[in-house]
């Protein structure tokens, strides 16, 4: 075994050895307290490919893929670089012998501005040994340039949008200049437009043959940028084949070992009375003038690009933030909103886009994320909780859910983050409500829950629930909504009909 | 005329009679009005005062000092400003070479201790088993009258007493009492509590009766003579306590540095004597203080 | 297999239990307590031939000298609990010492502050007392809720206030002289039992009430709770009013132990009170903490102050001991706990 | 519009510059400053017929006086920016003192604690008392590092401990009789002089070094630094040692200016500190904070005392007035940091 110290500076000396793979990682095994996360794993990684990582929630993809960055340390297993055993310590082991990595989770110093997030560690210093911040900004906006990324480097990232921070964390890892590029997940956030900016900065690596692995869930990525996949299933690897040999469903069934039928399974349900009417909403500065209603028993999407404000109103629906004019009418009576306690009592229900930041509660129990917005009225008397009831009604969700934990008291940080994503959508559920918005529902994924959450949210829709549904998925947008309404830099340009909604109207609207 | 005074701590219950004694005699002075700040037992905060004084533009200071080994630079401040100083209550560390319109009033800090400690060691007659119950172990008070304490079991007649027990329980009644359990609960014997103050001693008190014993199988002494003390003297469970003039010593520092603010000439040195108060005096001292 | 079941997320469906229930986290601490304790019996046996613990009286003062601090620290835990911290509770007990005690003063007592409010039934006092905290509590949390100042600034403020009017209530006079009814509550071991009756109304209140389980949640993320309906102001404005009631309540115990009331009271037990919710295990980052844990911090808190007596340690070692003790405490802690996880 | 695109982060093409270039936030508290300072000029006019301002000697005592605070407020804002808190800087003040006077001790002095080592030239005793602080910082962030026991626990230890020690080392005696020349540091405006030198260096060492980066990068997201390659454990006892180291510097500034040494030295001085730094908008989530702020809020402190003194404020106001000034202070700056960004 060599120590990363000797790799890296056999790295830097720029020899090149000739060894078949980047990396190989091979009979990996890593537990946590009551799970096996991977358990005999193995995984080659060839230069100058995109390798896509499949498995659903929790198959212990992004386990390995820490270890692979010196996050986590294997407990049993080797991984090879470029031929040699190594083993990596830290993060920093991992960057300097050239793999870098972006996270499933955004992991950015928000109150510090773009340039300093991207070249922490790596600042620039002038001959006085000082950071030379002209220099920092000047090399990051060449690499925007680079990137074709319009974010000004002084930025601070507290300011960004997910999606622009998402993409920050792209150029900082591609800034390491490394040759072994890790994706987790790096498209959850990004609309059709900027996805397709990454897949021309992802071709351009790979043709100066760095090897990159790459994870999503959004199956209709894959064909489009994947040479070879690998997929994981329980924390075991099932196989690897190049991207020309299979199908999709074949790759699906590998997954979930399982067929699955129907990927969105949209019922015609009876549309009902309006329950929600929204009119000329504006929020200062933000959007204005938006007017839209929403049928009991209707899905209504909501497609935009990135930052057109859809995010932003319905946050404003649910008291969040409240609006600076224009009205809100349930049941044709107008409310006034402007805590999402009264929404909770108008029985809405509002799924946040950014789990991390407004959705979990990261160091307590499944059981306690997902009971939480029930308490406002219900499972409560005398002001004690009826736990037991409450932790029956919990279990029932988890399993229609199939959330994937050792039990309810486990912290929902140790949970996969797509199992993180059914916890709070369970969460929601849970409240019986009639008014259902979901930002982003299906956000980190995987495609067998992806259709379980569909369903769940269909048979709500036969419940007679109005559902108002943001996503940036295109085909989830088409084929789940009646209706889909487009906004655009915070207005709204048009609404279409089931019949006549295609991905071209669509963008067409939202690039207006 | 203002005199900016600088008190040591607020909280000290003996502190508070001094410095109510100046306040009550400086308002029976024609235009004379004190100012009187708290130094929170912190030197470099009373070094402040002094200067905050000095920029206020105040006739004369008196300072309660925090510790008397700080008052050279304190001394000097004053001085150098052309300011009067007088020192009360505590015996500042250069005393003998205190610079021009400066001067000090105070009580001996070992007569205190040495009054205390002789009376127990009397009503023991010089034979039996002592604990002793130190304050603020940063304190200088503390340190002085646990001193004399020492010097005086040390002393022939009192040979016979041993001091089987010594902690601090900071000035503090509460803590006073949790000590003396504490030393109850470890089988401790004892048939006299040597307090450093007052409050200590009632708290010793509180702990003994808590405990089911007899007040008269035990010696208790304290200083300060509170009115709290008086008290339990009088219910015949203190013995023994030091009274120190505090209105007087206030009285003695505003006169001083009036004084000294005018021009005129002052003592440099002005003692106010200690008095031992028993059950027999007791009566003498229930109105002052 | 077991853990291949537990893999799978399933719940056992005839319990409707979560297999293998974790330890409670606050075991480790109580070994840790054990440990200290022991140590000091070992020590007894052989520095003073005595045992420590086998001596009742012994016992009851380990807690009773601990148990106002316990009370406020209940109060702080929960505090700490919602992210928050308070700093004002020593200097409350201080003011509500003053102010309980001025209305309970006997009518034999000749320097009373309200001659014409003496002898008056102890509840009247206490009650006072209890609202006086109360209010300081409630300002606190108007403050931290409504003007989102940090709740470091807000109590802080608030210490500094209530001990100056604590100071000017009386111009720092002592309040003695107070009636034997209201005396009653500050002996024997009835602190101990309001102690630990506060504890333990609490300890259920955390755990089994809406009330506990939103201050958990607001202090693992507040925004999340706020989406999920909490009304998070009204919430901190409760768990700061506790707070402050129960410092109040703390003051009360405090003037009718000591049986006077002192400006000074309670200097500094703000930070006894935050040791012994964080040695019981209580993050400061918020979202983790029992009040079990933190009952458990405060009598290791009483355990060494008795401990030392009773080993005759030199006072000036006493300190030094002291401070080794609470971080090896908490060191033994945290390693258990990381022990427990691999 | 305008404020969307900026909130959004948008670039301005033309300019290629963020819009609106932000005003410092501690542009804010300074304002605060001025308000209050215009505030006891206004009162010195109408009820003592005198300027505040116009006086330098009052000008310089204002920040003579809290020169001590300020140089441990350096040390302890950066202990804050990474998350943490130093609880110790007091204590650790008062422990140099005594060490650092024991070694400056001049043979005239007939009471030396060390008679064969008096008379030593100054820059041995400030060197190791220095030395001793940076120790006690050291050991402090080894404990934190090391051990994850929480940075509360870890300097509550050290406080309780170092007082312990300062109290120990003489048992208790105060330490005095130090040469002139160690005194020196002491004396005039010396004191000013060291803290603003020491904000200097550690205000540029915070903006334009890696240790600064590296410092807020902690605070900000400790993962998020980790994964980027930071050694955090290394540079944790990097920054609490020079906290402690620069609570040593205070330590014997403090002794030189009263010449002397004594064990309560440096009492609730840690508390101040945070205050100062968190007045000064350094938040204790970690990740934002900054020198100059930190000193503006050791100035605000300053101000106060001497303004109440040149009023001649009642000594029971004093304090009550200045818990509701902070309050105030911090809830001006929230509200018109609030106001900028909507
Ligand atoms: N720190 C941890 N502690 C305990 N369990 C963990 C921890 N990290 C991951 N796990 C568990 O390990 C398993 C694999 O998780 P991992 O995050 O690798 O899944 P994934 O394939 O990336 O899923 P997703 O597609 O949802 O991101 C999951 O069951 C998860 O609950
Ligand atoms: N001023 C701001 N400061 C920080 N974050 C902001 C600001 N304005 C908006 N955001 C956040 O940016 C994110 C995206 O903005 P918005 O909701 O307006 O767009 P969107 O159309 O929903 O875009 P997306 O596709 O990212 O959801 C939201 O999470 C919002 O909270
Ligand atoms: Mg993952
Ligand atoms: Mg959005």
């Amino acid at each position: 075994m060599v120590s990363p110290t000797t790799m890296a500076a056999v790295r830097k000396s720029g020899a090149v050895p000739t060894a078949e793979y980047l990396l190989v990682a091979e009979g990996v095994r890593k537990e946590f307290p009551g799970v096996v996360a991977l358990d005999d794993v193995t995984f080659r990684l060839k230069r100058g490919s995109v390798h896509a990582l499949m498995g659903e929630n929790g198959a212990g993809k992004s386990t390995l893929m820490k270890i692979l960055a010196g996050i986590y340390h294997p407990d049993k297993g080797t991984v090879q670089l470029k031929g040699v055993d190594i083993r990596l310590e830290s993060p920093l082991d991992a960057l300097e012998n050239g793999i870098a990595m972006i996270h499933q989770e955004l992991n950015l110093m928000s109150p510090m501005t773009v340039a300093e997030n991207i070249w922490i560690r790596r600042e620039p210093l002038n001959r006085f040994g000082f950071v030379d911040h002209r220099e920092m900004n000047r090399k990051t906006a060449e690499l925007f340039n680079r990137l074709n990324i319009t974010i000004h480097p002084e930025t601070r990232v507290g300011e960004l949008s997910v999606a622009n921070r998402q993409m920050v964390e792209i150029a900082k890892a591609v800034s390491y200049e490394s040759d072994v590029l890790i994706m987790d997940e790096p498209t959850s956030a990004l609309t059709e437009r900027e996805v397709e900016h990454l897949f021309q900065i992802i071709r351009s690596l790979r043709d100066q043959g760095i090897g990159i692995v790459y994870i999503t869930h959004k199956m209709s990525e894959l064909f489009e940028i994947a040479d070879e996949f690998s997929v994981f299933r329980d924390g075991k690897y099932i196989g690897t084949h190049a991207s020309t040999d299979v199908t999709r469903d074949d790759i699906i069934r590998m997954m979930v070992g399982r067929e699955i039928t129907q990927m969105f399974p949209k019922e015609d349900v009876p549309l009902g009375e309006v329950v929600l009417s929204v009119k000329n909403l504006t929020l200062d500065g933000v959007f204005r003038d938006v007017s839209f209603d929403v049928r009991a028993g209707e899905i209504l999407g909501v497609a935009g690009l990135v930052g057109s404000g859809r995010s932003n109103v319905a946050e404003t629906i649910f008291g969040v933030t409240p609006a600076s004019s224009g009205t809100i009418e349930i049941d044709g009576k107008p409310v006034s909103i402007t805590s999402p306690t009264e929404a909770i009592r108008n029985r809405m229900a509002f799924l946040t886009e950014d789990r991390k930041d407004t959705g979990c509660l990261l160091i307590l129990s499944v059981l306690e994320n997902m009971q939480l917005a029930v308490l406002q009225d219900r499972f409560v008397s005398k002001g004690f909780v009826t736990q037991a009831d409450l932790t029956a009604e919990c279990e029932e969700m988890c399993r229609k859910l199939r959330v994937k934990t050792p039990n309810l008291a486990e912290r929902i940080e140790n949970l996969s983050g797509g199992n993180q994503q059914k916890v709070l959508i369970g969460r929601w559920m849970l409240t019986n409500p009639r008014i259902l918005i979901l930002d982003e529902p299906t956000r980190g994924i995987d495609v067998g829950a992806k259709a379980e959450i569909h369903r769940l949210v269909t048979e709500m829709t036969r419940n007679g629930v109005a559902v108002i549904m943001i996503s940036s998925e295109m085909p989830e947008v088409l084929g789940m909504s009646d209706r889909v309404m487009v906004m655009h830099e915070g207005r709204v340009t048009g609404f279409l009909d089931r019949a006549e909604a295609t991905q071209i109207k669509v963008m067409d609207l939202a690039a207006r | 005329e203002t005199i900016g005074v600088s008190m040591a701590l607020f909280d000290d219950n003996f502190l508070t009679v001094l410095r109510n004694g100046m306040q009550d005699y400086a308002k029976t002075l024609d235009g004379v009005t004190l100012q009187v700040e708290d130094a929170q037992n912190d030197v470099a905060k009373q070094q402040s005062q002094i200067q905050n004084f000095i920029a206020a533009g105040v006739q004369a200071i008196i300072v309660n000092p925090v510790d008397t080994d700080a008052t050279a630079a304190m001394s000097k401040i004053a001085a150098d400003a052309g300011i009067p100083l007088v020192y009360v209550n505590r015996e500042p560390v250069n005393v003998n070479e205190l610079p021009e319109k400066q001067a000090f009033v105070a009580s001996n800090e070992e007569e205190s201790g040495t009054l205390e400690t002789q009376e127990v060691c009397k009503l023991l007659g010089g034979k039996g088993k002592a604990v002793v119950m130190m304050g603020e172990l940063s304190n200088q008070a503390a340190r002085m009258r646990t001193q004399d304490v020492h010097n005086v079991l040390a002393t022939d007649e009192c040979k016979g007493i041993e001091i089987v027990e010594e902690q601090t329980a900071n000035w503090s009644r509460t803590q006073g009492a949790d000590l003396v359990t504490n030393w109850l609960s470890a089988g401790l014997e004892f048939n006299a509590v040597i307090a450093n103050n007052d409050e200590m001693a009632i708290g010793a008190i509180q702990a003994l009766k808590a405990a089911g014993k007899d007040m008269k199988d035990y010696v208790v002494a304290g200083v300060d003579a509170t009115q709290d003390a008086l008290a339990a003297m009088e219910a015949g469970d203190l013995d023994v306590t030091v009274f120190q003039n505090a209105a007087g010593q206030g009285k003695g520092s505003v006169d001083a540095a009036l004084k000294l603010a005018k021009g005129e000439a002052v003592d440099k040195k002005v003692y106010i004597p200690f008095e031992l108060v028993t059950p027999a005096n007791l009566k003498d001292y229930q109105s002052k203080n | 297999m077991n853990s291949k079941t537990v893999a799978k997320g399933e719940v056992d469906l005839k319990t409707g239990k979560p297999q293998h229930r974790r330890i409670p986290p606050e075991a480790n601490i109580f070994l840790v307590l054990i440990g200290i304790a022991l140590v000091f019996e070992v020590l007894g046996w052989v520095f003073v031939g005595q045992s420590f613990l086998a001596n009742p009286q012994r016992l009851t003062i380990m807690i009773l000298q601990v148990s106002v601090i316990g009370i406020i620290s209940v109060g702080v835990t929960q505090v700490i609990i919602t992210g928050g911290i308070d700093l004002s509770s020593g200097s409350v007990v201080g003011m509500t010492a003053m102010f309980t005690a001025s209305l309970a003063q006997s009518s034999t007592w000749s320097r009373a502050l309200y001659p014409s409010l003496t002898d008056l039934p102890f509840f009247i006092p206490i009650g006072l007392g209890i609202a006086v905290g109360l209010l300081a509590g409630f300002i606190n949390g108007q403050l931290i809720a409504r003007t989102k100042i940090p709740p470091f600034i807000a109590t802080l403020g608030m210490m500094v206030t209530a001990r100056g009017i604590s100071k000017w209530y009386t111009k720092g006079q002592p309040v003695s002289g107070l009636t034997d009814q209201f005396n009653f509550i500050g002996t024997g071991i009835w602190p101990v039992v309001v102690f630990l009756v506060v504890a333990m109304i609490f300890h259920i209140a955390l755990r089994y009430t809406r009330y506990g389980k939103f201050t958990y949640a607001i202090g693992a993320n507040v925004q999340a709770a706020r989406v999920s309906g909490i009304n998070v102001e009204a919430h901190l404005i409760k768990v700061y009013a506790i707070a402050g009631m129960l410092a109040g309540l703390a003051g009360v115990v405090t003037a009718a132990r000591a049986q006077t009331a002192q400006a000074g009271m309670g200097v500094m037990y703000e930070l006894d009170a935050i040791a012994a919710a964080v040695i019981g295990g209580t993050s400061l980052s918020g979202g983790a903490g029992r009040i079990t844990g933190t009952v458990i911090g405060t009598i290791i808190l009483g355990v060494m102050t008795s401990g030392f007596t009773f080993l005759r340690v030199d006072a000036y070692y006493q300190e030094i001991i002291k401070g080794m003790i609470i971080v090896t405490a908490v060191v033994a802690d945290v390693y258990r706990q990381k022990k427990r996880k691999v």
